[in-house]
């Protein structure tokens, strides 16, 4: 089944919609009357210094964080009524990638994938070997280096059906070669009608239409 | 990319399945480490021996806190390897993911506590019969252990669980979880013991059975719903 | 010396030496296993009290024996994996390990089978059982250490380290145990020293079954760390020579 | 950029600062946590109070056995916080930097076991009589209860050091140390349950605490230098 | 006392000297015969790719790791027996950073100064002000945004007297300013006649003197 991301009935481009966003931790406000449209087809970049809320905006957003003021619509219904639907067309890699160490790459995916819908393990293959994990299927994960660690949980986004990806800094510990590598996934995903919410330090180079929200100059205007 | 970009929910299919998966991948786990499938029956070894050791050799005097000593250490056999429920997964963000499926969590719980019952709790039950017999206790009170054993260790799984998920966030380990769980546990040791003690003077213990079982069948309807919540709460 | 000493610690000296061993230690322990096994079962006349069940006494005594024997070599060997940094050491331990916790569970076992003959019970918190119990957990922890760690090297030096510091604690153990032992369960109707006013009709069958049971335990041992030599210097070149020649004959 | 470069080695006096700063570290973590402190002395009381509950409420039984029962529960108190030993310092890397300082490790991994009896093993001495009273231990064996656990429970933090030092590394958690640091302290919990049954029956009991003293010195001189050598193998 | 790294008396320019260096994880040899000097004055990158071998090399060089065949001289003399001197003018920060999520930053600093030389804690505010963490004293580290972590263990490398700084990934998470803060710090410390080895997968931008040495080009010569 090779549904449409621009789902023609629902008649809503944007898919996840934040308004009126407000949070403070630790008495700080990190930020508030936050906006933030993202729809099918466009990457979003969170920009900002560190400790100025981009991690804690993504849990917010995935709805792992559920310290917050402000509304959160998944295609135009209230977030936490279509919360199943959302569940099952996102994805979130966050700091902690979700890579258990005892189990190889291969038993990794397998029950990520699980979670949201089976596949057969030539997919998880596949998606292994083209980051670059090729004859490392089978080695526990705890044998791995950082930056092939982050590749395991990369491989989700290969794995996954979700149309939005929602990633925490996901060029963390890449080398030359995996940064290219995700920036031109990403594009792709994009262009086929996905979209992304990300975080990094990194200047980003795509070929989809991309945009950046700096949670630093939003605070200076204010 | 030629994959299918879904957005529609789960089905009782793949909620079955994800429930399989997650079940055969926590006993993967177990068995990868192989420390984890012995080392809850050593353990229950061990304390037991402990407890001839502290107090006496006396078989008179064994034969009368066999029971009791039983479940204690199958208690604390069991609550000892509750930490391995969640804590690594929270600590490597797999939690997360488990959090943001969208099958039901109380599946998913319920999957992960059937796994350490399986691992932790089982080669408890299947083990008691030695350990009774070398603590003396009365040969006619062995099939009661062992039934209330098989009765109340999934009890003690499913309500560790939800003290593992309250402190899975926290910083400190083992003991927070003792003191939340202990207490939670207190009556199906209490019950288990007494009716041991009770075949031992030749008492009726059906009221007991039937008690262990209605607090199993309130455990699990209602353990893993409070677990899923704890979690939810302790990810935040 | 120091050739001497390094020369033994290369596995394939031992490889290569225990080749020529091996044959030898199979015949000696085929005779003296024979001779034991028949006086013993046919030939040594029943005891006025025990009567048939003294015949266990050859296969418990000869196991309960090397089974105390197991961890002090363990031990040894993880001092020398240690210190001098003897791979061979290491592989004796690791072999080691195994064997002392089968022997351990054989003469729990035996001890428990003639216990529950003689005594009336297989189990009893006595000095002895208890002591040879809580070694058995000991040999089954550095076991599971071996086990859990991946890396051989740091698994060597763990278990090494365990394995010194529960020889130290097992002489504690069995002194603390016994002395705990005797105010409460005074040693009245067994005894465990019946060899001496027993006759050579006893006691010469024990002494064969004693050393045919140690060739046994030697040729396990060595059985297992020449397993273990080919396991770790597969891809050295003596290895794959051997291999091949294996394969071609 | 004015600080100076050195490239010297630690003076004594540097070590005892170190000594004390690690000692102090650990017990800040302890009091920020606030569990940490509570714990130990929660779980010991409930473990206690359990044994009335699974075995008999009976005072001439429970007398008879209050002393194993009370030593039983101190041993899984300090060993249950064991895990807070290294673990945490493991897996955010200040383990490393422990190893990697230039002062002598045998007095830092000393410094954290003693945190680790003052937070764990000090509430438990202090406890003990109040326990022994609910128990029914005759009132002439307090003093030799709390004797005896006062020099015990340092031996227990300095062996159960050993195990978790050597299992930190490793996934699994809590049960592996049961398996290789029970063992370690049964000596401990058989004479130190004994002394305080010999003294109920108007026994001397000097030897027993020579023998005490004995392994405490033992544990003190060899026990941390065990630790520091697992320590270095297993962030290896 | 402000000592000088060239130390006159020894003669050694050179302090960290590594030959022949020997290295496999899971049959897999990561590198054999590899030979690095590093000299006072002088900052060493190590490049490579994900699970080249970066983070398993500077922990041999800093004596984590001893699963190796070869020889490290410090300043002329084995490493194992100047281990005490070597380790006092030696600071390692990997790739996890050792700071301790429960103690506040200010008490992190406190403990890590003290396992070396203990200082005053004006110098310690000093430290963490110049890292951006003014105000940030004396929050517990758990409530710290990964960034912000990351800085905390780097302000160590401000109090430290030690004159070898090795650093895996130290950019990880920074962000922009930080990266560029880092930078000015390693190149003051390496022209005041420090030495530096690290890792980053960044494109580094120092003023001092530095060379890398490169893992994949060195295996695929061999
Ligand atoms: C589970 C039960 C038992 C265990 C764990 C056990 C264990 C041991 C151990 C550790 C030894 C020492 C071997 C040595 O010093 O070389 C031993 C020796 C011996 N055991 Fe047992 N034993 C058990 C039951 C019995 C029973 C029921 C008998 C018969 C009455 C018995 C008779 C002996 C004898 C005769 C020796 C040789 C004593 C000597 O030469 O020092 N054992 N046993
Ligand atoms: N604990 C371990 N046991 C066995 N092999 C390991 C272990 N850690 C790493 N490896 C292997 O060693 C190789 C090098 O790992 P290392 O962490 O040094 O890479 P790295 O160059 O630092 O990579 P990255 O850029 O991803 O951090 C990898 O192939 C990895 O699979
Ligand atoms: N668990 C927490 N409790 C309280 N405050 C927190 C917590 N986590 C983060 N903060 C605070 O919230 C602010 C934002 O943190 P967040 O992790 O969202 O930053 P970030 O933008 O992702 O930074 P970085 O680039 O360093 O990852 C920080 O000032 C931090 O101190
Ligand atoms: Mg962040
Ligand atoms: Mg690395």
């Amino acid at each position: 089944m090779h549904t449409n991301l621009h789902n023609p009935d629902s008649g809503f481009s944007s898919l996840l919609q934040a308004s009126a966003l407000f949070c403070e931790r630790d008495e700080r406000v990190l930020f508030s009357g936050l906006d933030l449209t993202v729809s099918a087809g466009e990457l979003v970049q969170i920009k900002g210094s560190n400790g100025s809320g981009k991690t804690t905006l993504l849990r917010i957003l995935c709805g792992l964080n559920e310290d917050y003021e402000g509304d959160i619509l998944w295609k135009g219904e209230s977030l936490s009524e279509e919360r199943e639907n959302f569940l099952s067309s996102m994805i979130y890699i966050g700091h902690r990638v979700g890579v258990n160490r005892i189990l190889t790459p291969r038993e990794n995916l397998r029950w990520s994938a699980s979670l949201h819908a089976p596949i057969d393990d030539n997919r998880i293959v596949a998606a292994l070997g083209r980051l670059g994990l090729r004859a490392y299927e089978d080695i526990p994960c705890r044998n791995l280096s950082a930056g092939q660690t982050q590749r395991v949980a990369l491989s989700r986004l290969l794995i996954s059906p979700a149309c939005l990806w929602i990633l925490d800094e996901p060029f963390t510990t890449l080398d030359v070669h995996g940064v290219k590598h995700l920036e031109s996934l990403l594009s792709e995903h994009v262009n086929a009608g996905g979209a992304v919410i990300l975080t990094t330090h990194h200047a980003l180079n795509v070929s989809c239409q991309w945009r950046a929200l700096d949670l630093d100059s939003r605070r200076a205007a204010a | 990319m030629n994959k299918p970009l879904s957005d529609g929910a789960g089905s009782d299919i793949s909620t079955w399945q994800a429930f399989c998966a997650t079940l055969k991948r926590d006993l993967v786990i177990a068995f990868k480490r192989k420390n984890d499938l012995l080392n809850p029956i050593m353990f229950f070894l061990i304390v037991v021996s402990l407890f001839p050791l502290g107090i006496s050799p006396d078989p008179v005097e064994l034969s009368k806190v066999s029971a009791g000593v039983v479940w204690v250490s199958a208690l604390l056999a069991s609550m000892l390897s509750l930490d391995n429920l969640y804590r690594a997964d929270y600590e490597d963000g797999s939690l997360e993911q488990l959090l943001l499926s969208p099958q039901p969590l109380y599946f998913l719980v319920l999957a992960k506590n059937i796994a350490h019952w399986l691992i932790s709790g089982l080669p408890v039950v299947v083990l008691s019969p030695l350990l009774a017999y070398m603590l003396y206790l009365p040969s006619e009170a062995y099939w009661t252990l062992v039934l209330t054993l098989m009765i109340g260790t999934p009890v003690l799984s499913l309500f560790g669980s939800i003290g593992v998920a309250l402190t899975v966030g926290l910083g400190s380990r083992g003991l927070i979880l003792a003191v939340i769980v202990l207490p939670l546990s207190t009556p199906v040791l209490i019950i288990g013991a007494k009716a041991v003690t009770d075949v031992m003077f030749g008492l009726p213990v059906g009221s007991h059975f039937a008690l262990l079982g209605a607090i199993l069948a309130l455990a699990l309807t209602m353990a893993p719903l409070a677990s899923a919540a704890a979690l939810r709460i302790s990810v935040n | 010396m120091w050739l001497w000493f390094s020369k033994l610690g290369s596995p394939r000296w031992f490889y290569e030496l225990s080749n020529k061993w091996l044959p030898w230690l199979y015949v000696a322990m085929m005779v003296l296993m024979s001779v034991g096994l028949l006086w013993a079962l046919l030939f040594v006349p029943e005891d006025y009290q025990q009567g048939q069940t003294i015949r266990i006494m050859y296969v418990h005594v000869p196991v309960a024996s090397i089974s105390l024997a197991c961890f002090p070599l363990m031990a040894v060997a993880g001092t020398i994996t240690l210190v001098w940094k003897m791979k061979l050491a290491d592989m004796v331990a690791k072999s080691v390990a195994p064997i002392g916790a089968w022997f351990t569970g054989l003469a729990l076992a035996s001890g428990a089978i003639w216990g529950d003959q003689i005594w009336g019970t297989w189990w009893a918190w006595d000095a002895r059982l208890t002591s040879l119990l809580i070694q058995f957990f000991l040999f089954i922890g550095v076991i599971a250490l071996r086990s859990a760690i991946e890396s051989q090297d740091a698994a060597a030096k763990a278990c090494a380290i365990l394995a010194i510091v529960g020889a130290i604690n097992v002489p504690i153990i069995k002194y603390s145990v016994e002395w705990w032992n005797t105010l409460h369960q005074p040693a009245s109707d067994f005894s465990m020293d019946p060899v001496a006013p027993n006759p050579p009709e006893v006691w010469v069958p024990l002494l064969i079954m004693i050393s045919a049971v140690y060739v046994f335990f030697v040729i396990a041992l060595i059985l297992r760390t020449r397993n273990e030599i080919l396991q770790r210097e597969r891809r050295s070149q003596w290895v794959i020579d051997l291999v091949s020649r294996e394969k071609s004959v």
